[in-house]
């Protein structure tokens, strides 16, 4: 066969999601590689700038809908920054279960993908089995499976129930014999280290230059995660490790993410005792009013003609399941935000994809682009 | 904190090439063989109690699914006899997917306006009913939405008082109201005494107030107007806004009460 | 590293090329430069050991725009701010791709959004909005909520 | 009942029919219409007609074991709506297929776009015809039926390279020429596993081999040979791990990518009846067709068509392992697959040979320990 282009995409198996990866190949053997991206496009950021603050927080669960709750969090933090806000403990702690519980669902969701994408059949549906207990239990504090708009400037919208603890606790120790399971399907079976091992290297000098964070940084070795190096909300009191490996390829982002979410489990055992040692409140007291919480935002056109609010500048920077994710909120003052600017970490790490990508085979491209953990709706907003 | 963790491959025996995930498949199957993690939809359902709390670890046998919590975001239930027409459900929406509209019945001259959603735009924020004063518009756990016509997934207030009268459990969370709410507050100067905010607030918590007329100076015109004054009562009134929102002369203003 | 400290650092080499390094939340602070002197500014920074460029963005100030670029150090763990400020009748920067190869789609989405364009950058096509669309979605003249209009963009050519 | 077969059976039916045809007319259209070679001629077809139904039943019903068996490896319970426990779940699915309009890419060969995915399913038909399935189920005695079956069962990947190739599409030129560069390194090892069978047991007739096995089952004596002939056989099939051709997450569909309605359903049916006759291959070949061992009660073999009900539970017991490893293995990459079958799976399939040759040699058999040798 001679050389041709073929499209990957915008429907295809291995996207996940709307994007489209053009392929030069010849033969089996990729020689270039174009993502065009753009297709799930929704001008996340120009809508925010025509919503009030609390109403950002919608968008920000459809930016990725695998991982809401981190997105609302990278939100909300650069946004209290903005507006001069600072929440209870209490909150800031259930923000980091809420992170943490995102961070082991968004895990389970790109294990279940990535597996189905090197052909294992059954695990997918395992990975999707413990993530509806994730979900199941999202519900149950905030609402929704999904869509949770559950933080709020100041806090969050409301405590958890009654027995939510002791619920938590059970999934959590469900989860960590399960995850033994999953080594075994994977890492156990020769067939999964013959496709997979040594796949879509990238050291990671290369992936400083490109811009590559999160799991595929920490697979080259590189120890930088955001809740270490640069703690915000109450990362600085937890206890847990970051998890790192050597081979930057794809099994060494699968021992990457198999090792966090063993971590966040152990974070969510510390968050859940501290959280039921101490009672408080969810929501910062002294509010403005025209911010709307925790009551919803009033859209009240001319509400503050007569109001003069600080502005300000907010910026936050989270570690993301997916990555480094990077939030930039500016308040001139208006009842809505001036400017709001997010890096998604895969918007990066799919930017370099040729230099990861080109010289493997045609076969390759699923565990690899699979262990990217491509998320298009924060890549295209 | 401790430092690097470097996560370590299982042992690599060459004969249990495939051995080792063909037998976790295998556990797997005996497993669910007699229980399954699923349910039958159609005929089994989350709300049913028999699903509650099915996670039981230590038998590792009935393992189950989740439920439908009480708090869960579905289709609205709104009682049409509490609801107030404040408005503020609408004008929390993201979505801008709530009209007020007329209720059938209600006196044309005075018509009760009561929300309307378009479920075809409602992202099922909650914001809505977290903004109802009077706890009329709240959140149900009916999720079940398909219609076979888009027209269809417009509920009229009647069909959301519908869904209220279905006693479904109903979201239980009620926030409480700030304490540093901000109040409606009385240019006086500019205030003509024109009666539109008290004729046209829903909870009626603005009442007109006589102000005596002062004596006028000599050179100096009085202006025209009725010399009665809004006071409005703080703990009655639900901040919708709509006495500034009609007031004529703009004298109507949020703010701080001293 | 604070922000004096970063002061002391970039000034001896670059003198008046930067206007101000300032104060900023949770950074080592945020150094404005001039546009001219774009290359030598990314290059000083990148020798202090801010090897990862996080994002490229551009705000539009109605009769300026302003471009940032957020790095981070794995040394000193630290954010740092850059910014230069671009007329808006004149809107184009130096491309920082030379100096950080991630810059590449960052600015491609900053100059089909903000409309600022990247000078020398190697590859600057539509990402995110369809080819040959002719709107910058971020300005602020670009309004929402006006369905005429936005119906007329939708078909964009 | 005994010497009931399903010829016999269709004999009579014919039989039966056109003697019933008959007595309504006249005399020389009536023995016209019961002569010999009529009823033949109609027997045939009634045979024909008896083998279609036996085979798409057998397929649609293998659908509807893998799909419950995959459920349940997955922890739900497969199809639950159609008919009880799913059962009638894929004659709707087929229904579907059926109605559907069949659309052909414009720039696509007609000739081949049709004709690929009919021929192959006309051979697995043909190949279902070939195999015995219990002493009266047979086509008669074909000395080389093995052989025949073999050489059918190698048709496919013409079939599948000519429709992939008259799709036009990229990934359907892709997942052809995978598949023919698999089937073909597959089919070497496939045939030298057999010549191991047929070394021991001396014929080419499925039937013989099957009456070979009373003794003891090849599978003990000959396990190298039954690895390489259940591996090879996966690569045929294009069952996971060796699903290349098809691998969804890389080639969409595959070679069938274009195809859609009734020339699906034809695709889909001929590779569950291919899977079908690759079990019932195994079990011809290794454990022992109809035949029970001596051990079993005689009222569990004498019932009747015993020899049908056993040969069906075993077929889909291999089913079931086929399944099995479906849902615990990924899918290997071509070249690893290539490598493998080239330079591991034709050694050991030698292996195998040298086995079974040293055993009729020796005029023993091992694990049940020495028996006279059957053949030679």
């Amino acid at each position: 066969m001679s050389e041709m282009w073929i499209n990957m995409g915008p429907q295809h198996p291995m996207t996940h999601g709307l994007w489209n990866l053009r392929v030069r190949i010849e033969g089996e053997v990729i020689l270039d590689v174009d993502p065009e991206m753009g297709y799930l496009h929704r001008g996340i950021e120009k809508i925010s700038e025509d919503r009030h603050y609390n109403e950002v927080i919608t968008l920000m669960d459809r930016t990725c809908y695998v991982a809401g709750l981190a997105w609302e969090h990278l939100y909300m933090l650069a946004a209290e920054e903005a507006l001069h806000i600072r929440p209870p403990e209490r909150a800031q702690y259930l923000r980091v279960l809420c992170e943490e519980f995102q961070r082991i669902a968004s895990h389970l969701m790109w294990y279940a993908a990535f597996v189905q994408d090197i052909g294992l059949m059954s695990p997918f549906l395992y990975g999707m089995r413990d993530r509806d207990l994730i979900l199941d239990l999202f519900q149950s504090y905030t609402g929704a499976r999904m869509t949770y708009e559950y933080m709020r400037a100041g806090g969050v919208r409301n405590d958890l129930p009654p027995g939510f603890t002791d619920r938590a606790r059970k999934v959590l120790d469900w989860l960590l014999p399960r995850f033994h399971e999953y080594d075994q399907l994977c890492l156990g079976s020769d067939i999964f280290h013959k496709r997979c091992d040594g796949l879509g290297k990238l050291s990671a000098e290369e992936c400083i230059r490109h811009g590559v964070t999160g799991p595929m940084l920490r697979s080259a070795g590189r120890k930088r995660d955001l809740r270490r190096d640069r703690p915000y909300a109450v990362y600085d009191q937890l206890d847990f490790e970051v998890a790192v490996a050597d081979g930057a390829d794809v099994t060494g982002r699968y021992l990457v993410r198999m090792e966090e979410m063993r971590q966040s489990v152990r974070i969510l055992y510390q968050v859940l005792d501290w959280l039921d040692r101490h009672p408080g409140p969810v929501m910062a007291d002294q509010l403005p009013r025209w911010l709307g919480a925790p009551y919803a935002p009033v859209g009240r056109e001319g509400y503050l003609l007569k109001r003069n609010y600080p502005k300000g500048v907010g910026f936050s920077a989270i570690e993301e399941p997916h990555g480094e994710a990077l939030a930039y909120v500016v308040n001139e003052g208006g009842e809505h935000p001036y400017r709001v600017k997010f890096r998604s970490p895969v918007f990066a790490n799919l930017a370099a994809s040729r230099h990861y990508l080109v010289g493997y085979r045609v076969a390759d491209i699923p565990p690899i682009m699979g262990s990217v953990d491509v998320c298009v709706g924060e890549v295209d907003r | 904190m401790s430092d690097v963790t470097a996560t370590e491959k299982p042992d690599e025996n060459p004969i249990l090439w495939v051995a080792r995930p063909m037998a976790t498949a295998a556990r797997q199957f005996a497993k669910s063989l007699f229980r399954p993690s699923t349910i039958v939809y159609p005929y089994e359902r989350l709300e049913d109690p028999k699903f509650r709390d099915r996670l039981d670890v230590a038998s590792g046998k009935p393992f189950g699914v989740g439920q439908v919590w009480d708090n869960y975001r579905g289709v609205h239930a709104l009682n049409i006899a509490t609801c107030i027409s404040c408005n503020l459900c609408a004008f929390s929406c993201p979505d801008v997917c709530i009209d007020m509209v007329t209720t059938a019945g209600s006196d044309p001259k005075h018509p009760k306006k009561c929300p309307q959603i378009d479920y075809g735009k409602c992202s099922y924020c909650g914001f809505c009913s977290d903004a109802c004063p009077e706890g009329c518009l709240t959140m149900t756990t009916r999720y079940e939405l398909s219609v076979s016509k888009r027209s269809d997934m417009i509920y009229p207030p009647e069909r959301l008082f519908e869904v209220f009268r279905s006693k479904l459990p109903m979201n239980p969370i009620r926030l409480a109201r700030p304490e540093n709410e901000d109040a409606i507050l009385l240019d006086p100067p500019l205030c003509i005494g024109c009666n539109a905010c008290a004729r046209d607030c829903p909870t009626q918590c603005i009442t007109m107030l006589d102000v005596p007329k002062p004596e006028a100076k000599p050179g100096e015109k009085l202006p025209k107007r009725i010399w009665k004054e809004p006071v409005v009562n703080d703990s009655d009134c639900v901040r919708c806004g709509t006495c500034i929102s009609v007031c004529p002369k703009e004298c109507l203003f949020w703010g701080t009460r001293k | 590293m604070q922000t004096d400290e970063l002061e002391r650092t970039l000034r001896p080499s670059l003198g008046d090329r930067i206007t101000s390094v300032e104060a900023f939340p949770d950074t080592a602070g945020r150094v404005r430069f001039r546009r001219e002197a774009a290359l030598d500014v990314f290059r000083s920074v990148h020798a202090l050991g801010f090897h990862h460029l996080s994002t490229v963005g551009g705000i539009d100030w109605v009769d300026h725009r302003e471009v940032f670029y957020i790095l981070w150090s794995d040394d000193t763990r630290q954010y740092v701010v850059l910014s230069t400020d671009v007329p808006a009748s004149d809107a184009h920067v130096e491309s920082a791709t030379p100096v950080w190869p991630s810059a590449n789609w960052h600015e491609r989405e900053t100059w089909e959004l903000v409309d600022i364009t990247f000078d020398h950058h190697p590859d600057l096509r539509h990402l995110l909005t369809p080819d040959g669309y002719a709107f910058h979605p971020l300005l602020r003249s670009f309004k929402l909520h006006e369905p005429e209009e936005l119906e007329v963009k939708a078909r964009h050519v | 009942m005994a010497s009931a077969t399903l010829y016999s059976v269709s004999y009579d039916l014919s039989h039966l029919l056109l003697g019933g045809i008959a007595s309504v007319f006249p005399d020389p259209l009536r023995a016209w219409i019961s002569n010999g070679n009529v009823i033949t001629g109609l027997a045939v077809l009634i045979f024909a007609a008896l083998l279609l139904a036996a085979s798409m039943l057998n397929t649609i019903l293998l659908i509807w074991w893998e799909r419950k068996l995959l459920g349940r490896f997955m922890d739900r319970r497969g199809a639950m709506h159609v008919g009880y426990a799913g059962l009638l779940q894929n004659f709707a699915d087929g229904f579907k297929l059926f109605r559907k309009t069949t659309v052909q890419p414009r720039e696509a060969d007609a000739l081949g776009f049709f004709t690929g995915p009919t021929a192959y399913m006309v051979t697995s038909m043909i190949l279902f015809g070939v195999l015995p399935i219990s002493s009266g189920w047979n086509s008669g005695a074909l000395p080389l039926s093995l052989l025949l079956a073999l050489a059918i069962f190698s048709f496919a990947p013409l079939f599948i390279f000519v429709s992939a190739w008259s799709s036009n599409n990229k990934y359907s030129l892709m997942g052809g020429m995978r598949s023919a560069a698999q089937m073909i390194a597959y089919e070497v090892p496939l045939l030298l596993a057999v010549v191991a069978v047929v070394i021991v047991a001396g014929s080419f007739d499925l039937t013989t081999i099957v009456y070979e096995q009373q003794n003891y089952w090849f599978w003990g004596p000959l396990f190298v040979a039954l690895v390489v002939f259940v591996a090879g056989m996966l690569a045929e099939m294009e069952r996971i791990p060796f699903d290349l051709p098809e691998a969804e997450a890389e080639l969409v569909e595959g070679w069938n990518t274009e195809y859609g309605g009734m020339l699906f359903a034809f695709f889909m049916l001929a590779d569950y009846l291919r899977s079908l006759i690759g079990s019932i291959l195994v079990v011809l070949l290794f454990l022992g067709g109809w035949t029970m061992p001596s051990w079993v009660p005689s009222a569990a073999t004498s019932f009747p068509l015993a020899g049908i009900f056993w040969f069906m539970l075993k077929t889909y017991l291999v089913f079931a392992v086929f399944v099995w490893i479906r849902a615990a293995l990924p899918r290997v990459r071509t070249d690893q697959l290539l490598r493998v079958g080239w330079n591991r799976m034709i050694p050991l399939s030698l292996l195998a040979v040298f086995l079974a040759a040293a055993l009729v040699t020796v005029k023993c058999v091992p694990v049940f320990g020495c028996l006279p040798s059957p053949g030679i």
